[in-house]
């Protein structure tokens, strides 16, 4: 049994690998990776997604020319190669948002650059792709990217809202609303995104108690 | 030999707790009875405990030995009265554990007369003959510490004394013993002196009185003899000014190096009823049955400096001075180090400079609540060896020990109570560092 | 697997294969980069032209195309054309009968956050800035960055004194008043509550200006078509 | 572009926009190593140094990238020539100087791809800073994240001991703490101008 | 032996304790600051006494909400967080809207000391958390600054402190500038006199230095206040200010001038002192007073801000830690061993 299990991912397609890196291992609020890109683009939502879209796309890229290189790459140099792929997909998604829009790229800034130091990368390429196949891995860093979009989007939005009074640019407020120009500013930053580690920890504690509570009740009907 | 009476020097830090000596200091010592049956604890002193050289069923005569030490930091017992050796068993002593002790039942109608021994002239006697004598006579540091004198005047290799002090301050609240024996036993003391200056071989002796006892500084001063290089020197009031290295810092200035003794620098420090003892007994060979204490405290009808035997039950002591109101809580020594006793069964000891019973009313007065630490910061300026108790007490609550010692010298701390005393959050310093210095001890060992 | 790790990592290194390994994604990445690169190449100059023009023509009303001039280092204007490597590039505006609107300047200075970004529009006719745009600013939001949209505080551009004096220099320098406090036509109304920002401006203004106007004055020639 | 003064560079890059609590750049060490003032240091010191290498590096590759115009490596090059000068400086101090090893050694890998690195490196080259005015920025840049990393330290090592309560304890409480560190940080603005 | 009990208390040494308890000493805080408050609401009338009461409660509330949310027995019982919330009403501008004075109250007690485990391990000054908090969220409503002795300033209320939750407020009176915002942006600067007495614009409570010395000096004389802070504070502040006038009169304000203007008696006095955030010892106190009048005075004269004691006691705050580590007192005996051992 527990050799079939170790078997899967080797050769099925698992629609967990998807799935694990929205929620479970969500790069952001669980494994807190990649911190840089998220306290620092989200004063917006629009910036939020852009980001994680461009992130989710390098991830993606990577991912697949990492598992598909798998076999060929030598232990020694990997890290290497890694690099050098993650920078060549960072450098194209760089000029791509810069055809797209030049007001985008200016928002982001360095940013862009700076998803080559973004650790979920690395650590995918590293951690994953390398050992799984091309199928899985795509699923895998599909998943960690909007995982990771996810985490951004969170931040952005509650930024967004209290700071600016408006949501992806559109008012949400009647004139003369006050925005709290704090949560635009770094300082906003840190205390968003402690805020919602403190609710994941919250909804964490709550569903132990919960899970404690059924296996106590439910002992007599087993 | 000239008295420095301008008491300006002390040691920095320290605290001020209410003296509350008005009520026993005019008082003169008297003589206690003997109790039906007296405890004789086996280990009063710091060191091993002393082996018994009587049966069970013995007659002894008061003074007579009863039990010898055993090895070089152990000191002699001596019987506090005529007698018969009821059992030889455990009993309870002030620390709460329970100790090999001697019962012992005085005859009814038994005498003050005091069997002599062989004495020791001071005049002819060599330092090492004096220092046994003092471990034979049963002599312990008679201020609270109870460690034994002679081991403290033994000079090691390559060292040596140049001052001799004779300890008078006591600083706790509410004790007058040591200033009732600088008033009513000066000859006593002087003599001790002439004993100690031979021994520690050092040129001087000063004797170190804090500046609320004027009389018997001026007293002292008056009865020095022209031939001995004696001083009398005053110092502030201040808690706790009586700790040997505050004493040795007020005095000369010296500081004892952490985790060393005053030996090394050049000083010995006597308890002043210490050295009255030692000029009473040796002279006549002599040991140790009975010492002064001062009985006090709100709780205490006849409040007074009595002289009672070693090894009368705490019981007794109380039932004849008398008790007045609701008595909550005793202690032996004064409030600021004194011990609680949680049974009045215990023995008064050599150690047990005084009994203070409080009242409902006293206890009442100390909050209950514990505030977490405010760093006010007043315990750092109250220690008076310039410790950071606050760091250490929020380090002992987190059990993080080893930090406390390594970092913050939790080993140089000697209880003396002034950080809890003023800490207004009420926090037990004191004890959480007694705990960790157990658990640290008993981690090394 | 177990095996085949072992033999991984116990066998020496290949140089070759490790070599061979880098070259080929070295290649693949090289080829894939300036691909992209090539690609995007155009769309994004057109756009950063664009973005540039529709500034210059922000801050010279009325300017319907725009010519670039190079300063030259014995301080002179030539046109220019192509990509700027460091040269100091000023732009001029003409109206749809060609004739000379005025002259836009970029100009740098520090300001509450960081380094301010401006450009400014000047017209000889005027002798006046009569125009300004924030390019790049990290002013406090709400606060700092109202010098880029507040209409009240951008009114001062449209018509603000550096009129030269007889000897080639800037008659009145720029300075700042307080909200309400204008006079001069050489004044800066200040925005309440970021007037540090607004210092800012005026600062920089006053250096760029009191630095090129008198050169602008000197070749106006060379701009007229 | 490029004329500000050198003491504003340094300020700027210090103090009002410090790199940890203003641009996020090296929050990954910045949460990881700030528990302890001994590791805080170490870091912060190995951090500066590793800033000052990378810039003159960046400088150099720019130079040369001006020079062949080819833009379009910046990102690809910056990497891997940062990554690559800090191993050979880690060779270089591990043989020649063991105790500086020791002390900054297992940090400097780490280091490589620290955000703040590569952020030093393409924000100089954005504001077209010349040599000296790069290096002021690098020892600007490193001395802020050492200030930010050890105050940290400082107020986390107070903290283990505290009462805090178990739903804030670990990385919400760091990122709460550097959220008013950035607030008190803000004070700074415009100095230096 | 009757009156024995039965159980006799067994605490250990000392037994006696000097009688000074916590609450004590913020109570006394709390005297302190009620002068200054009451100056505060005879300045501005109506509109500060109301704006005191909501940040005084709103502290209060939270805490008391925040304790019984953590299953923690409440704590408003000890008057720590009265003080907070006075203090930091006694920072705010007069006419700050009440939503957002209850916002930064909020602040001031969730992050500022609720989050760090309560009363004693509050590593920032929580009041001083929370205005940086709203100077940040809302910089313009912090920096408009109410009138002081306006007529009728007793029976009317600001037009904006009644402003609509989450709503921008209206300003329609006219505003007053602080002493220092005139110095620093009009090079305006005022009258000795009206500074030391208070005749000036300014957050509620730091117009008037006569109040809040004297409520330092009450302190100080029972020792509850360090008098170390404030007083390396000012003769800090006055030698740098009083150095750096001679040189060049026309840019620096003179030392009287700095020492009286905005918050740095407030701050010198009642806030750098929070027990909690400070060093322990008493050299670490005087670095630290000198630590926050350098950065003052630097943000000041060379910053862009106005003001920046705020800030310079939380950093100050953030660094106490350091400073007690570097000036650990010498324990007794220590130094004497170290020189035997060499």
């Amino acid at each position: 049994m527990a050799n079939d299990l170790f078997k899967m991912p080797e050769t099925a397609v698992s629609t967990d690998e998807f799935i694990k890196g929205l929620w479970r291992e969500n790069p952001v609020f669980v494994q807190v990776l990649g911190m840089c890109p998220v306290l620092a683009v989200t004063n917006s939502g629009i910036n939020a997604i852009a980001m994680g879209l461009a992130t989710t796309f390098v991830l993606v890229m990577s991912n697949i020319l990492v598992s598909s290189l798998r076999k060929v790459i030598p232990k020694q140099v990997r890290i290497a190669t890694y690099i050098l792929i993650i920078a060549t997909f960072v450098t194209v998604v760089e000029y791509l948002i810069q055809a797209i829009s030049l007001d985008l790229h200016k928002a982001l800034g360095a940013f862009i650059s700076l998803i080559v130091v973004n650790c979920v990368i690395l650590g995918r390429a590293e951690a994953f792709a390398s050992k799984n196949t091309l199928a899985n891995s795509f699923l895998d860093g599909l998943g960690m990217g909007l995982g990771f979009t996810f985490a951004l989007l969170c931040l952005g939005v509650v930024r967004e809202i209290l700071g600016s009074g408006t949501i992806f640019g559109i008012g949400l407020f009647p004139d003369g609303f006050q925005s709290w120009v704090v949560m635009i500013l770094p300082g906003g930053g840190f205390f968003t995104m402690g805020a919602w580690l403190l609710f994941f920890n919250w909804l964490k504690e709550r569903n132990k108690k919960r899970e404690a509570a059924l296996s106590e009740s439910g002992t007599g009907v087993k | 030999m000239q008295a420095r009476l301008n008491a300006k020097r002390s040691f920095r830090h320290g605290v001020h707790p209410p003296e509350q000596k008005e009520a026993t200091n005019r008082q003169a010592i008297r003589q206690f009875p003997f109790a039906p049956v007296m405890v004789i604890p086996l280990s009063q002193h710091i060191g091993k405990p002393a082996r018994a050289v009587v049966r069970e069923g013995q007659e002894v005569l008061r003074g007579q030995l009863l039990a010898e030490p055993d090895g070089f930091v152990s000191v002699a017992m001596h019987a506090p009265a005529a007698g018969v050796v009821k059992r030889i068993a455990l009993a309870p002593y002030a620390n709460g554990k329970m100790v090999e002790s001697i019962y012992l039942q005085p005859f009814p109608g038994a005498g003050q007369e005091v069997i002599e021994g062989r004495p020791v002239d001071v005049e002819t006697a060599t330092p090492d003959e004096i220092i046994l004598a003092i471990q034979q006579a049963g002599i312990v540091g008679l201020g609270g510490a109870a460690f034994p004198t002679h081991v403290k005047l033994k000079v090691p290799e390559g060292k040596s004394i140049d001052t001799l002090i004779i300890n008078g301050v006591e600083c706790e609240p509410y004790l007058t013993t040591d200033h009732r024996v600088m008033l009513e036993q000066i000859d006593d003391i002087l003599m001790g002196i002439r004993y100690l200056l031979k021994v520690s071989g050092a040129g001087r002796a000063i004797i170190g009185i804090e500046a609320n006892k004027p009389d018997a500084a001026a007293a002292l001063s008056a009865a020095v003899p022209a031939d001995l290089p004696v001083t009398v020197e005053m110092v502030k009031v201040k808690y706790p000014q009586g700790a040997e290295k505050m004493l040795i810092t007020a005095l000369l200035g010296r500081e004892v190096p952490s985790g060393g003794l005053p030996i090394d620098v050049q000083v010995v420090c006597i308890n002043v009823a210490t050295t009255a003892e030692i000029g009473r007994l040796l002279p006549h060979g002599r040991g140790i049955q009975e010492r002064v204490i001062t009985i006090t405290g709100p709780g205490v009808k006849r409040k007074g400096n009595y002289l009672i035997p070693i090894g009368t039950p705490l019981r007794f002591a109380l039932e004849e001075v008398g008790l007045a109101g609701n008595v909550t809580r005793v202690f032996l020594g004064g409030p600021m180090m004194g011990q609680a006793v949680s049974s009045l069964d215990v023995p008064i000891a050599k150690g047990t400079s005084g009994v203070v019973v409080f009242t409902d009313e006293e206890t009442a007065q100390i909050p209950q609540k514990v505030y977490p630490c405010i760093k006010c910061a007043y315990c750092v300026d109250a220690c008076p060896i310039f410790l950071n108790p606050s760091r250490m007490g929020i380090l002992a609550k987190s059990g993080r020990y080893e930090e406390m010692a390594e970092d913050y010298h939790l080993m140089d701390c000697f209880e003396c109570g002034s950080c809890s005393y003023v800490c207004p959050s009420n926090i037990p310093l004191v004890q959480y560092f007694r705990l960790a210095k157990g658990i640290l001890r008993e981690k090394k060992g | 697997m177990n095996q085949i790790d072992l033999k991984q990592l116990t066998a020496p290194p290949n140089s070759w294969h490790m070599l061979r390994t880098l070259a080929g994604v070295g290649i693949f990445c090289s080829l894939l980069i300036v691909a992209t690169y090539q690609a995007t190449l155009p769309v994004i100059t057109t756009k950063k032209l664009e973005k540039l023009q529709e500034a210059v023509f922000n801050v010279l009303p009325g300017a319907a195309s725009k010519a670039n001039f190079r300063l030259t280092p014995d301080g002179r204007f030539e046109p220019f054309e192509g990509t700027p490597k460091g040269e100091t590039l000023v732009y001029a505006g003409y109206d749809r009968q060609g004739k000379l609107v005025g002259i836009a300047l970029e100009a740098y200075g520090q300001g509450f956050q960081d380094v301010l970004h401006i450009i400014y529009g000047y017209s000889p006719e005027k002798q006046a800035v009569v125009g300004i745009q924030v390019l790049e600013s990290k002013e406090t939001p709400g606060l700092g960055d109202k010098i880029e949209k507040d209409p009240a505080f951008l009114a001062n551009f449209e018509a603000l004194d550096v009129s030269l004096s007889g000897d080639g220099q800037i008659q009145n320098a720029i300075t700042a008043v307080k909200k309400g406090e204008k006079q001069q036509p050489y004044e800066i109304e200040c925005i309440t509550g970021a007037t540090i920002s607004s210092k800012a401006i005026t600062a920089i203004l006053q250096k760029s200006t009191g630095e090129f106007i008198p050169m602008l004055m000197k070749n106006l020639a060379t701009f007229e078509k | 572009m490029g004329n500000e003064s050198l003491s504003f560079i340094f300020l700027n890059a210090a103090l009002i926009n410090n790199f940890v609590l203003a641009y996020f750049l090296g929050i990954c060490p910045f949460l990881g190593v700030s528990g302890k003032l001994e590791t805080a240091t170490r870091m912060g010191g190995a951090v500066t140094f590793v800033m000052l290498i990378s810039s003159t590096c960046a400088y150099g590759i720019h130079q040369l990238l001006v020079a062949v115009d080819a833009p379009f490596l910046q990102l690809i090059s910056y990497i891997v020539v940062i990554a690559s000068t800090v191993q050979l400086v880690e060779m270089f101090i591990k043989k020649f100087s063991p105790s500086l090893f020791r002390a900054l050694g297992i940090f400097l890998p780490l280091i490589t791809t620290n955000c703040a690195i590569l952020g030093l490196a393409l924000f100089q080259t954005n504001k077209g800073y010349n040599f000296a005015q790069s290096l002021v920025y690098a020892l600007g840049a490193g001395i802020g994240f050492t200030l930010a990393l050890v105050l940290m330290a400082g107020l986390r090592e107070e903290l283990e001991l505290a009462e805090v309560p178990n739903l804030v304890k670990g990385t919400a409480l760091t990122l709460m703490l550097a959220g008013i560190l950035s607030l008190t940080f803000m004070g700074f603005a415009g100095l230096g101008g | 032996m009757s009156k024995i009990n039965k159980t006799l208390e067994i605490r250990t040494s000392p037994h006696i304790v000097r009688g000074l308890s916590t609450d004590d000493i913020m109570r006394n805080v709390v005297w302190a600051l009620l002068p200054v408050a009451g100056f505060a609401v005879y300045t501005f009338g109506l509109t500060a006494l109301v704006m005191l009461s909501v940040a005084t409660l709103s502290c209060v509330l939270s805490e008391h909400i925040l304790c019984r949310l953590n299953g923690r027995e409440s704590t408003i019982g000890d008057w720590s967080i009265t003080i907070t919330g006075l203090l930091y009403g006694l920072t705010l501008p007069p006419g700050l809207p009440l939503w957002m004075v209850a916002v930064g109250g909020f602040i001031a007690v969730g992050l500022g000391k609720f989050l760090f485990g309560g009363l004693g391990y509050n590593v920032f000054n929580p009041a001083l958390v929370g205005r940086a908090f709203l100077q940040a969220a809302f910089p313009v409503a912090m920096t408009t600054w109410h009138p002081a002795f306006a007529d009728g300033r007793f029976f009317s209320l600001d037009g904006a402190t009644l402003t609509v939750p989450f709503m921008e407020p209206v300003y329609t009176a006219v505003t007053g500038a602080t002493p220092l915002a005139a110095m620093k942006f009009a090079q305006q600067p005022t009258a000795a006199y009206d500074l030391v007495f208070g005749f000036t614009s300014g957050s509620a409570g730091e117009t008037s230095a006569l109040f809040i010395l004297a409520g330092g000096a009450y302190l100080a004389v029972r020792n509850m206040l360090n008098w170390r802070i404030p007083a390396a504070i000012f003769a800090t502040v006055a030698l740098l200010s009083g150095i750096l006038h001679a040189i060049d009169p026309q840019h620096y304000a003179g030392p009287m001038f700095m020492l009286f203007s905005g918050g740095l008696m407030l701050g010198a006095v009642f806030m750098a002192t929070d027990m909690v955030a400070t060093p322990l010892t008493n050299r670490g106190v005087i670095i630290y007073g000198v630590l926050i009048a350098v950065l003052t005075v630097m943000i000041r004269y060379w910053g862009g801000l106005p003001e920046g004691v705020m800030y310079a006691i939380l950093f100050a705050n953030a660094a106490s830690r350091h400073i007690d580590r570097l000036v650990q007192p010498r324990v007794y005996g220590t130094l004497k061993q170290a020189k035997r051992g060499s």
